[in-house]
């Protein structure tokens, strides 16, 4: 995958254009219009039920959503959400979700359904190129696995493992799917510090290498000061701030909403 | 002879004693498990002969299966019986006889069904298959031409189960010139009929045929009294005895219907003093299976096993072949399980019961009306 | 990065787990010994048991095709039964009316199973558990009735019958029913194998993100209608297969065979064999076929075929609680656990290097 | 006399040992912060207190053995957990959610107890008011996470296992629901085992703080005491008690 | 216009019994999150011990009472005894539980009681009410009203009191419910018994129509299957509309629509309700459960 494949570097590899969604009379998101820059880690931050989450659902397609989106260019507000993965979004969920039966690396394999091309014909015949991809997939899995630190578990239920591993499974997974865009839920949520700082880093080398961009979602605010590069800020559905991370720990408004004192911010 | 006992008198000399094997595949248990009493009756005609010495000192050895009355299950017993167990007959219950006639034919065994289907008259495609019951659409023309004499205006409605019993029993109104105004043919199971009695109703039907078992026949008649309708009623023979119809339904309600019968029924008050129906009764409390015993298919079972000790007594060879010849020579024979008067026959179809006698239920029991009827005389049968 | 605690023995491994070729996994040699098995029994066993063995086979052709449904795509059918027996019906009315031959036949039965799992499957994967166990038993239960109500057509109550044996024995040195019997099992193989290879590699795993949920499945890019209208008509394709070859082993294919009583079995057949497992619905057909005549046969006396009812319902609970992933699970489980302790054992015995204790290896 | 007294506790999962004879006491009142790094066995000590996990070794709460005991039995007595992953009910609505968690309170005065704690607790997280109405799955994920310790507050246990409450929970919110929970200690008499990640925010309201690493207490004193003890167990707790 | 109503009439009393296996198939779906294919037998059971009490000379409804309580009996027996075992969760292995106990249970039937079908007396006496030229028995009149009856217990049971909170609590979350105090065990025979009381209802307003035999229950656990997809298997007034809509469906269609009859008439009852399931999933009175990320 190139990470120029289309648009100019500066043109923003994601746009959202008045994206809203309504449920049953709570307004969850209401025209939401901003630019993902390409590369680095763009974070969403805003108070609880601001809508985070529903945003990335309406990115990769779960929910149907008002308004527009591109992905470097194209839009995709009318692809169905598994063709959205195909075309490079990948997210981990809020909470942790993975095949409890399976065993880890089986995990971190099913995210390569994304970029694989065989079809049930083509693993019943066993063709060449489907053996070639079949590996190919395998090698991007434990590759994965092994940066998340995972290896030592590798054939270990999922279902076994404590609370922090299954956060580093679901980033590997997503890894795995070789997205150009990757979408990350709380990702720290439940990591200390440390932990969720090797795991960052771990996020932001992968952009580096391949020009996937990150998405972050996450409460830890110092993190966020520290890893995004960008950030935007939701309130009640709302798009309340958009910025760099100095604006943002500076603005009034965020700071009400969301942050709370100086004191919280510290890096 | 009237009982299987007659059968000890036969002097047929054979040098061989190893007993003569008859397997039976029947529904004990599935849909159809309420037809098991048939095969107890079958059972104790056969023990009632065994203690009688068997047939020409052999004893008949009787293995039966439940099929459940899955076709798999009926072939794999009759497979059973003609491979692993010799046996020289296959007796069934049923229209799934239908299943194993085929390889009846390539075994050169004969089978014995108690069934009225019409597809199981067909003795020429399948030479080995033969049924106890008479045709349904004979009784169906009985009652077809009793209306076209006795109520030729009759608006008929006529309730029965979806199958090829149904299209048999219309096709022999058919040939009488009945067509039933009304047609309600509803898969085994159904038991509340009140929307089709209202249908009826609407229509103006005032003569209802009812040929569906238990319990939706009883409770229909009885519903059919409740809200006070009185058509007309005719009662197929094979649903017109005390357990599959009175004792649900309650005698009042089936006061005045009519039946074209040939077997008596253990229960009918009438056949309390008979002597073969006492024989009867000792001989199904001597195989142990007197629970059975007031049930009409229960006789019907013994019926059919004393035409067998029958039909062996009067062979020659203890084979399928002697058998099966010795089976289509009845003549005039009397069998337990018919009405007086009625007898085995002889026939070019496999048949062998071709009498009827309408009965008309009296509010305790079925009483006669008129002669003995016979379907080869009316010209039914050739 | 930290490495995680690890409570399980440390795979040490330094690379992706290889794919292993077919031939080096224990599964495939137990199937290897278990055909050459079952190739050589038609020349111990009378033909009496290779009928049954036969109706085995067919009966889990079907099983193995709800396997694929209930096990693997996750949409649990009642009403196999019928698509069963409609690949039964196709086969013998071409072979009776169309005058084809055998195996055409068995290809016009393979393509109405086609269009049926097509036309049932275009509602099926919109609907979840509930409602598509409501369609399908509604499918399975209507089906015998319009049998009957085209009886012009299928022949009612008579059905349809073979004139002739389907798998004639083209040698002497073999009865029809050895015969039969070999060319059966040849199907069931192929279907297995052919099941098998389905369910490995990136479909497996698209399957297996279908099972754990819609929103996991779609977030990885698989397109899961697709995916599991492919399943349901694939599914229905080797039911009709197992149906035809059921209908040519008994010669007839009548109402009664299809009972929604018979669909519902298959699906019992699947749960108990193990729905997730190939051996499981060769057990699970065997249950079905065996179990009820077995239990008849071992209870004398009296109201025998209820207390032989008893005796199979009994052993099915037994199955569905001692087994939860069927027997073939359980006899899993057993052998994994087995080997555990042997492995232990041979592990015990030599002192162990303390570099590679637990609790070093983080 | 501890409120919770564990001595050689030893908790499995299947095979796998995951704590190896853990000793603990929590006194009547007091919040102790239950620390360590990811896998350590936090969430297992949780779970093998409310017996929800293969144990053996001795556990007693408030003078009676725990030992034997079943989990349902073990909440009634007076334990309260929120567990890892909040288990809520879906297909509830928000308030069912939180009357279910009264469900145990079987005092005839209750009625009325239970409707006054119901509003004090929708004071304190307005949204769940707000939301009474709506199936707890439609919930966002930190509103889940309120929902699951309201709920079981609403319980009122005398003692409160609690696994990572901050999860999910924006910072001004967790910092509101530490502070209602120090509150609560007084109020209801509350004793509170808080497993938590988040090091600074249950040192800053706990009395006592364990650290645990690999199944074993590795330390256990006064939560003062632990800037010190980060030095020694920088490692266990990632990289430093304090984000 | 009169035949119309009257066929409809007929339906909808049919359908009472549809709407009471339905009802019970809904408690113990709430209370146990199993779809108990054995309900019908558990119905038929019921019946059997009325009738067995009747014989015995004992009056018609306290042998009806005795039924109800025998078989909660039977329920709560049947939970500790067999399903509990069976893994929360597995819904075909549940489901397949359920064809065991069904085949289980008529092998039970069948050999304390016979196949022999027998009548059971209409404890509602035999009398008719005509009206406006529709025409009533006494059975269909007491039928509805029992039902209804057990609808409203049931509905005070579940709205009145915590216990349908419990019982779904337990059935959706077992792990979550057993933290709370809830004794997973302890409710879930209750939802047993209280569905196998249900169902006991329905087998008893069945019995005086249906006759008694070991299959009667066959055809309405179909239709009550279909009633409760129809009405949405959650809701208690769901699953009742929906057994009378389908038996209205069901006659109606028989008559009224060419070429259906008495054994096809199923078919357009069955295609609303998968027609309505197309539409609305959780059913016309169901609530549509939120799945999110
Ligand atoms: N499927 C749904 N049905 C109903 N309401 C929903 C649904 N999904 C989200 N909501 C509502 O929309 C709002 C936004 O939810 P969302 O999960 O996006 O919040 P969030 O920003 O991710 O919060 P958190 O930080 O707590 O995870 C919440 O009020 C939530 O209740
Ligand atoms: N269900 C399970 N089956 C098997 N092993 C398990 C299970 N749950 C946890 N474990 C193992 O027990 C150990 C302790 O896990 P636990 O969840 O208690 O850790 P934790 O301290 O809560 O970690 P975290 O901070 O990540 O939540 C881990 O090694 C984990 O692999
Ligand atoms: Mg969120
Ligand atoms: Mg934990």
């Amino acid at each position: 995958m190139s990470a120029a494949s289309s648009g100019s570097p500066a043109a923003p590899i994601l746009s959202l254009r008045g994206v809203g969604i309504s449920f049953r009379g709570v307004r969850a998101l209401d025209d939401v219009t901003f630019d993902v820059p390409r590369g680095g880690v763009t974070a969403v931050i805003g108070p609880n039920g601001a809508g985070k989450t529903t945003l990335f659902n309406c990115i990769s397609g779960i929910y149907r959503h008002e308004g527009d989106i591109a992905l470097a260019g194209a839009d995709i507000q009318h692809l169905r959400a598994h063709r959205r993965a195909a075309a490079g979004i990948a997210r981990t969920f809020q909470t942790p979700t993975l095949l409890d039966a399976e065993s880890v690396f089986e995990n971190v394999l099913v995210g390569t359904h994304a970029w694989t091309r065989t079809g049930p014909a083509g693993v019943l015949l066993g063709t060449r190129s489907a053996r070639r991809e079949e590996r190919e997939a395998r090698e991007v899995a434990w590759e994965r696995l092994t940066a998340v630190g995972l290896a030592p578990v590798a054939h270990v239920p999922a279902g076994a493992l404590p609370h922090a591993d299954r956060r580093r499974a679901e980033v590997a997974r997503a890894l795995a799917s070789r997205p150009r865009i990757l979408m990350l839920d709380e990702p720290a949520a439940g990591l200390s510090a440390a932990e969720s700082d090797e795991l960052l880093e771990l996020v932001a080398e992968q952009g580096r290498a391949t020009g996937m961009t990150s998405v972050l979602v996450e409460h830890d605010v110092a993190l966020v000061m520290r890893t995004a590069g960008w950030i935007a800020v939701l309130d009640a559905g709302r798009l309340l701030a958009t910025g760099a991370p100095d604006a943002i720990r500076q603005d009034p408004a965020v700071v009400a909403a969301y942050l709370g004192t100086d004191a919280e911010v510290a890096a | 002879g009237c009982t299987p006992r007659a059968a000890t008198g036969s002097d047929a000399q054979s040098a061989d004693d190893s007993p003569i094997v008859i397997g039976a595949s029947w529904p004990q248990s599935g849909p159809l498990g309420s037809v098991a009493p048939g095969l107890a009756g079958l059972e104790a005609a056969i023990a009632a002969a065994n203690e009688d010495g068997g047939v020409d000192g052999r004893e008949i050895e009787l293995v039966t299966a439940d099929d459940a009355y899955d076709p798999a299950r009926l072939v794999e017993n009759e497979r059973k019986f003609v491979e692993q167990d010799g046996a020289i007959a296959v007796v069934n219950f049923g229209g799934i006889s239908i299943a194993g006639r085929e390889y009846l034919g390539q075994k050169q065994v004969m089978g014995v069904s108690m069934a009225g289907n019409s597809p199981l008259s067909d003795i020429e495609a399948f030479p080995m298959q033969r049924a106890f019951w008479p045709d349904v659409s004979w009784e169906a023309q009985l009652q077809g031409k009793w209306l076209t004499e006795h109520a030729p205006d009759a608006v008929v409605g006529y309730i029965g189960f979806n199958n090829d019993l149904t299209e048999s029993h219309l096709a022999g109104l058919a040939a009488q010139g009945v067509t039933p105004a009304q047609v309600a043919a509803v898969p085994p199971g159904t038991a509340d009929l009140s929307a089709q009695v209202s249908q009826f109703q609407a229509a103006g039907v005032d003569t209802v045929i009812i040929n569906i078992g238990a319990p939706t026949g009883g409770a229909t008649l009885a519903y059919m009294d409740q809200i006070g309708w009185k058509p007309t009623v005719f009662l197929s023979s094979t649903v017109s005895d005390f357990h599959t119809v009175i004792n649900i339904s309650g005698p009042g309600p089936v006061e005045g219907a009519y039946s074209f019968e040939f077997f008596k029924d253990p229960s009918d008050p009438r056949y309390a003093d008979d002597d073969v129906i006492a024989q009867y009764l000792d001989d199904m409390e001597a195989s142990g299976h007197e629970k059975d015993a007031t049930n009409a298919l229960a006789l019907e079972g013994y019926g059919l096993g004393a035409a067998l000790v029958d039909a062996l007594s009067r062979t020659d060879s203890f084979d399928s072949e002697g058998l099966l010849a010795a089976w289509d020579s009845f003549d005039g024979t009397e069998n337990p399980m018919l009405r007086d008067g009625i007898t085995l026959e002889e026939s070019s179809h496999g048949r062998v019961i071709f009498q009827y006698q309408l009965s008309r239920f009296d509010g305790a029991s079925w009483v006669d009306e008129g002669e003995i009827e016979d379907v080869r005389e009316l010209g039914i049968v050739e | 990065m930290s490495a995680p605690v690890v409570h399980t023995e440390p795979t040490g491994r330094a690379t992706a787990p290889d794919i292993r070729p077919r031939y080096r996994t224990p599964g495939f040699w137990t199937a290897v010994v278990a055909v050459a098995i079952a190739v050589a029994v038609p020349f111990l066993v009378s033909d009496y048991d290779l009928f049954n063995l036969s109706r085995v086979a067919a009966v889990a052709i079907g099983v193995a095709s709800l396997n694929l449904l209930t096990g693997f795509s996750g949409q649990v059918s009642l009403g196999q039964g019928a698509t069963f027996g409609i690949g039964g019906y196709a086969a013998m009315m071409a072979i009776r009316y169309l005058e084809w031959p055998v195996w055409v036949a068995l290809l016009a039965a393979i393509a109405v199973g086609a269009l049926v799992g097509f036309v049932i499957g275009l509602p099926a994967v919109r609907m979840g558990g509930f409602n598509l166990g409501l369609l399908t038993i509604v499918i399975a239960a209507l089906f015998p009735v319009l049998l009957y109500r085209f009886s012009d057509f299928t022949g009612g109550q008579a059905g349809v019958t073979l004139a002739a044996p389907a798998f004639p024995s083209p040698t002497d040195s073999l009865t029809d029913a050895q015969w039969s019997y070999l060319v059966v099992l040849t199907l069931l193989v192929l279907t297995i194998a052919f099941l098998d290879q389905l369910v490995a590699r990136r479909t497996g795993r698209a399957l297996s993100l279908i099972r754990a949920g819609r929103i996991l499945a779609v977030s990885n890019g698989v397109d899961v209608e697709r995916l599991k209208l492919q399943f349901f008509v694939i599914s229905s394709v080797l039911a009709a297969l197992g149906g035809a070859i059921f209908a040519f082993v008994l010669g007839l294919v009548v109402p009664e065979s299809y009972p929604l009583v018979f669909s519902i079995t298959l699906l019992v057949a699947s749960v108990v064999g193990g729905s997730r497992s190939w051996i499981g619905a060769i057990l699970g057909a065997a249950m079905v076929v065996y179990l009820p005549s077995l239990a008849s046969s071992v209870i004398p006396g009296e109201a025998s075929a209820y207390l032989a009812q008893l005796v199979f319902a009994v052993v099915l609970g037994l199955c569905v609680i001692v087994a939860s992933s069927g027997i073939a699970g359980a006899g899993r489980r057993l052998a994994s656990s087995i080997e555990r302790v042997l492995r232990e054992r041979r592990a015990t015995a030599p002192p162990t290097p303390p570099s590679t204790t637990r609790e070093e290896i983080r | 006399m501890s409120l919770l007294e564990i001595e050689g506790l030893r908790a499995r999962y299947g095979r796998v040992e995951v704590l190896h004879a853990v000793d603990l006491r929590v006194e009547e009142g007091s919040i102790v912060a239950l620390l360590g790094a990811n896998g350590a066995g936090k969430s297992t000590l949780l779970r093998a207190i409310c017996r929800a996990v293969d144990t053996s070794g001795s556990c007693r709460f408030a003078g009676m053995d725990l030992d034997g005991r079943s989990t349902a039995t073990v909440a009634r007595l007076g334990i309260g957990h929120v567990p890892e992953g909040r288990g809520t009910f879906t297909d509830f609505s928000v308030e069912e959610n939180l009357r279910i968690g009264a469900i145990s309170r079987t005092s005839f005065r209750s009625r009325s107890a239970v409707q006054t704690d119901l509003d004090l607790i929708y004071e304190t997280f307005p949204v769940l008011r707000e939301f009474r109405r709506r199936p707890a799955a439609a919930l966002s994920g930190g509103q889940a996470q309120m929902l699951a310790v309201a709920r079981a507050l609403l319980a009122r246990p005398r003692l409160l296992l609690v696994d990572e409450p901050s999860l999910g929970l924006a910072p001004l919110t967790a910092r509101d629901l530490f502070e209602r929970l120090s509150g609560l200690r007084d109020a209801w008499e509350l004793t509170i085992l808080l497993a938590e990640q988040n090091a600074k925010l249950s040192l800053a309201i706990a009395d006592r703080a364990v650290l645990l690493s690999r199944g074993r207490v590795v330390h256990d004193g006064p939560s003062g005491d632990l800037a010190t003890v980060d030095a020694i167990h920088a490692d266990y707790l990632g990289g430093g008690a304090g984000r | 216009m009169i035949e119309f109503l009257q066929i409809g009439l007929d339906g909808l009393m049919t359908g009472v019994v549809y709407a009471a296996l339905a009802l019970a198939l809904g408690v113990v779906f709430q209370g146990t999150g199993m779809l108990n294919l054995s309900q019908g037998e558990l119905a038929v059971v019921a019946a059997y011990i009325a009738w067995s009490c009747v014989q015995a000379g004992i009056p018609i409804w306290p042998a009806i009472a005795i039924a109800v309580v025998a078989s909660a009996a039977l329920g709560t027996a049947l939970y500790q005894g067999v399903v509990r075992f069976v893994p929360p969760h597995r819904e075909d292995s549940l489901m397949t539980l359920g064809v065991t106990l069904l085949l289980g249970l008529n092998a039970i039937i069948s050999i304390i009681w016979g196949t022999d079908p027998r009548g059971f007396p209409s404890p509602f006496g035999t009398w008719v009410v005509h009206l406006a030229g529709l025409r009533l028995t006494s059975q269909q009149i007491g039928g509805v009203v029992l039902v209804a009856a057990t609808m409203l217990v049931m509905a005070l049971l579940f709205t009145r009191t915590t216990f349908g909170l419990r019982l779904r609590a337990v059935a959706q979350n077992p792990r979550s419910a057993a933290f709370l105090g809830l004794r997973s065990g302890l409710w879930l025979s209750a939802g047993w018994a209280a569905a196998c009381a249900v169902g006991a209802v329905a087998g008893v307003v069945a019995a005086p129509t249906l006759g008694l035999s070991p299959a009667m229950m066959t055809v309405p656990l179909l239709m009550a299957l279909a009633a409760a997809n129809l009405g949405g298997i959650g809701s208690r007034v769901g699953v009742v509309v929906g057994g009378l809509i389908i038996g209205v469906l069901t006659a109606i269609g028989g008559r009224y629509i060419p070429g259906l009859g008495g054994d096809l008439n199923v078919v357009f009852a069955f295609a609303i309700v998968i027609a309505v399931v197309l539409v609305k999933p959780a059913g016309l009175f169901g609530r549509e459960s939120v799945v999110r990320a």
